[in-house]
């Protein structure tokens, strides 16, 4: 039985934060989406202290093998979250993981004990690709503010705490290491590659942001690698993610010493992905335990 | 019922399956500078005039430098209860603008597509828009026409009365028109085109003939239903506006997921905030878009 | 006309260090490669003060719209490349930049004088994707690290110094700051991403060396992304690569501000694309210039 | 000449054009688990046995998760000169293994493949390889035996005593047998056949059989030329080495751009370093080699 910092799930797959709405999916599959839901553990798009849009459109645009968003992490607010979601996401029949971000040390605390006082949620993921205010540096490119917000939250609950990583750092292994000091229980990654994209039409960049971030299958090998490099360095769980969009991706991310893995692109190309990266992967799994790889001859 | 308040959700009758499923294309036929493709869908229910699906082909998506990756959203155009072998035949109209498109219009009979749908909502009736309404306008421009050919369908089968503007650059570009014919093949009565080089119907755009008809006695207690390009919408909207007259768009904006996931979809409210057209929409109402525009079209 | 440091160049398009042997492909291809060489500037494969055969197979490895490689870079030394490769690449009909990269500021002073003292030569370009073998710290990742050695390097040449950043860090703008402070002539960007893939046959990773470098048009949002940032921080040149396979990829990376554009991948695939990617690239320009993106109506 | 000297490159007349070139797909047949497709080639010389083409079909190439996005190098297995309508028709036999042997599988009569070729060296013939040999030993295994064919066509046309071994797994996966036939349809005499199950031929190893001919007397004096999976090239060069027969193998290393730009067909050679097998081979003489391994196969 997979399990996540002491969180029994049923299978190994489950979402990238932002890349799955329940509530919205429910309107529109209806309850056949609780039948199967496709995710072992939830996790929620990522909410921060006060309401926000987003950012204006344009918001996504295709890329070989991939796509960019500047999303903008359009939410309620920590109490709109509360008040409207978690109720509605409490029904999800899986373990609720719900994401935060903000970008003082005490707003992120305050988040993170009002979140975690809530008993339907069983973790915290920390979603660190933001300013400090204060520093001004993001704090998930860096090591030290890394481990000095954790040590911040560390006291506001026993509940997991997931950091999230960012990817646009020359290395993310010094940043999980910062976590695991901090007293993290685990990290995810990869959130998106900064990137961007010039318009033809207009010949300028096509999102409205000016930049935004790169996921889907061709961000996979720099997903890869960066989870090979933080497995190399320390002994936390790791949520590895990032172009996962088959059973055998997945499998890539486990060799590698991920924990567990999360779905997020593909499940725009497949609102079932989740369920089928899970029972390709116990194909994939199956199959290696039945055979060693074999050489045929001819 | 305001000109502001969103439209009412699709009930359970056709709310799409869970999941992507895949279909077998029936036929496809080029129609007027666009192409016509027919899939057989044995699980899904009848889609409502304005519902769309995320399309995506099974051979050759990803085949041009790695695209197209997402599916593309597109309207259903029209539906036949019990085709041949069982199952719903959807027609979609399709214009080949891009590497998704056109490896959809690439797609020969018995070839597969991946579908998920149908999804969003759906155009109301006049009598819910505004009780006792006189009737219907339906304003299609370019490939935007799709959906209004399945409107006028269910329109027309239940005696809603309707008038169908039809614009076109020119003759070469005039797709879709044949979904708009009757069972004679000819073009049904209600339906006047518009045409810029004047090659069919009357020289000029399709808002000019909005325009005369708006000018009209019973204009105020009509609805107008429009899609279309976004310039064309604005026109539509900014007309019904200044005339008093409700009226629906069915907008286009980029579309990664179409189920509300991914939040890409975004159409700016007029009081600031946005809607995610993939479940708000895609078919507004005219007082809930500010602006119609090409920077989120 | 196209220029880049002084040097005037018949089109906009060079080829990437690394992506092109020209004294191979004439070997394969004959004279015909004079004829209509597909660059109009060579710049050599990266050469190391000592030979080195290059890294163990598995070099490559395919991705989603990209490839890994660890090539390792194979190269005869400095003084083979000065006396049996630089007498023919001198025979090309196109101006020629020599790829260097040295792991101690004295090996690399060294190189850089020994390569532009030679008369061939039109440019160096400095591969700082490296280790500083007193610091550790890779070179290219660091800005004031890379400053130090555009100091050291900058005495020995008149010559244009062009300086090859490397993806891998939060904030490429402030390394090619710190080249330009060092006294850079021009900046080129992106090399590859680190990456990596497990063989799914055997279930470890992939390539020999265990991880490689990403290229391929997978790469391309990053690469933009990180021109638009170093443009939007240096008034240095920029030579813009990643992923590019068509015209308008170029017009993408010279709209945000590249000076130029290098050609690297896409060669594997078609050994003329250099000249392709020009020919298309001047038909982009030109029917922006004669009209402005319309909307169509229907 | 050494056993360990390179084979000469071979001269302007079978050097590829510069470039890719678009040919199109005279016709596709499956061929005992395998697929033979036929090109014609308009632009290029007629190639030598042992050289191969950069392959990647027009269309779904990229079509599965991003793949297959490089070209795929592949042995001519048969030319003919004077195809209908001009040019040389390349015959490519294929196993389907993955995107890219799958795409090109895929391609049908009138489907355009884009070609870079001939590339890399040629086997020589076994005068050239040691004066006054007896004649030649061919042994080919799985999908392997590709330029066995050819090269067996020209040793037959030019008389040079030749021998033919080539082994398969079973009936189902002996792809490419047709090739090895003569103009009556049956197996040329010189081909003697070994299955795993003996199913056809005898029963074991195609290294059998070459192990009786190395036995006899005039083995010496012979020249092997062999192409197959990494086990039976290293069995091949083993024997040949422990009986002192020279031999050539043609080997298989992932290749990115065949035409020594990318550095990825890397090959050990027995002393240190690596060979380029694109411009230094495919065909290496045995002792270019030490062990042949799957590590880079
Ligand atoms: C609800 C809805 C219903 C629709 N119904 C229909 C319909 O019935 N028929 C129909 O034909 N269309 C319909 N569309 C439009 C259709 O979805 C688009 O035309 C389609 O997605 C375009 O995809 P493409 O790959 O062919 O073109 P793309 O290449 O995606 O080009 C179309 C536009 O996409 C943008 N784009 C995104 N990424 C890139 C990139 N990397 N490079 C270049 N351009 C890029 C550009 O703005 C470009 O102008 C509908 C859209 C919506 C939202
Ligand atoms: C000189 C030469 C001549 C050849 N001649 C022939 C011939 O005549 N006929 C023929 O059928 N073949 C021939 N080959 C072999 C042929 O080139 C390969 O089988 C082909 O490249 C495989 O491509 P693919 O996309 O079908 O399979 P791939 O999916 O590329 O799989 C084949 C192998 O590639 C590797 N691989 C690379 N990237 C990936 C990835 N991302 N995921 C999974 N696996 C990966 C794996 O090791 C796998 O086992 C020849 C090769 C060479 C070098
Ligand atoms: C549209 C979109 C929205 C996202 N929103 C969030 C978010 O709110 N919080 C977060 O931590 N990551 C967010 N991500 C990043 C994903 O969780 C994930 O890290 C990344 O997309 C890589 O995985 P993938 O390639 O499987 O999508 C978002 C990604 C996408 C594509
Ligand atoms: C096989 C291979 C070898 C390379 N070797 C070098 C090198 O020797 N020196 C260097 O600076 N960059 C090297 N690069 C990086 C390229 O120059 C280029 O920065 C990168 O590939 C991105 O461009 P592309 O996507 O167009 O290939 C190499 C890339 C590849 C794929
Ligand atoms: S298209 Fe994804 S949320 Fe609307
Ligand atoms: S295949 Fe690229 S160098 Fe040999």
């Amino acid at each position: 039985m997979p399990e996540l910092c002491g969180i029994e799930l049923s299978t190994p797959v489950i979402n990238a934060s932002g890349t799955y709405d329940a509530i919205a999916a429910r309107s529109v599959f209806g309850d056949e989406l609780l039948d199967d839901f496709p995710f072992s553990a939830f996790v929620s798009k990522t909410i921060t202290p006060e309401p926000r849009a987003g950012n204006a459109p344009r918001r996504i645009w295709e890329t070989p093998s991939g796509m960019l968003n500047s999303i903008g992490l359009p939410n309620k607010g920590l109490e709109g979250f509360l008040a409207e979601d978690l109720p509605r996401l409490a029904e999800l029949p899986v373990p609720l993981i719900v994401s935060i971000m903000a970008t003082t040390r005490e707003d992120f605390a305050n988040c993170v004990e009002r979140v975690a006082r809530r008993p339907e949620v069983a973790a915290i993921e920390l979603n660190v690709s933001c300013p400090n205010v204060h520093s001004g540096l993001i704090v998930g490119e860096n090591p030290s503010e890394t481990e000095a917000l954790l040590e911040a939250l560390r006291p506001q609950t026993e509940k997991p705490l997931i950091v999230k990583l960012t990817p646009n750092t020359a290395a993310p292994a010094a940043v999980a290491a910062g976590a695991e000091r901090g007293g993290a229980d685990a990290v995810s990654l990869i959130n998106t590659l900064k990137g961007t994209a010039v318009d033809p039409a207009s010949g300028v960049p096509a999102l409205g942001n000016g930049y935004g971030g790169l996921s889907g299958p061709a961000v996979r090998p720099v997903a890869l690698e960066q989870v090979r490099s933080v497995r190399a360095r320390v002994g936390l769980s790791i949520v590895g993610m990032g172009g996962i969009s088959s059973g055998a991706d997945a499998a890539e991310f486990l060799a590698l010493g991920a924990t567990v893995v999360a779905v997020g692109t593909e499940s725009f190309r497949d609102p079932r992905a989740g369920s089928r990266v899970a029972a390709e992967l116990e194909c994939t799994l199956l199959s290696e335990r039945s055979s060693a790889p074999a050489l045929h001859l001819d | 019922m305001t000109d502001s308040a969103p439209l009412p959700r699709p009930g359970a009758a056709s709310r799409a399956p869970f999941g992507r499923r895949l279909c077998t294309t029936a036929s496809s036929r080029d129609s007027g500078g666009y192409r016509v493709v027919s899939l057989v869908d044995r699980e899904g229910p009848e889609p409502l005039p304005g519902q769309f699906y995320m399309l995506a082909a099974e051979d050759g998506w990803g085949a041009e430098d790695g695209r197209a990756f997402l599916p593309r959203a597109i309207s259903v155009a029209e539906t036949r209860v019990g085709a041949a072998g069982g199952g719903i035949r959807l027609d979609f109209l399709l214009d080949a603008v891009g590497p998704g498109t056109r490896a959809l219009c690439d797609a020969r009979a018995g070839e597969k597509i991946w579908i998920t749908g149908p999804l969003g909502n759906s155009f109301a009736s006049p009598r819910e828009v505004a009780p006792g309404a006189a009737g219907a306008v339906l304003v299609g421009g370019g490939v935007g026409v799709a959906p209004l050919a399945l409107l006028r369908r269910r329109f027309s089968e239940r005696g809603v009365p309707h008038r169908v503007l039809l614009g076109f650059r020119d003759r070469a570009h005039s797709g879709g028109l044949d979904l708009f014919c009757g069972s004679s093949g000819a073009l049904c009565p209600e339906v006047r085109l518009a045409t810029e080089d004047g090659s069919q119907g009357v020289q000029g755009r399709v808002t000019d003939l909005l325009l005369s008809i708006l000018a009209g006695d019973d204009a105020e207690s009509g609805v107008v239903y429009s899609c279309g390009p976004p310039a064309m919408l604005e026109a539509v909207r900014a007309l019904c506006a200044d005339h008093g007259v409700a009226c629906e768009l069915a907008l286009e904006s980029p579309m990664a997921c179409g189920f509300g996931a991914c939040f890409g979809c975004a159409v700016p409210k007029p009081g600031g905030g946005y809607l995610r057209l993939c479940v708000d929409g895609p078919v507004l109402r005219g007082g809930q878009v500010g602006e119609v525009s090409h920077a989120y079209a």
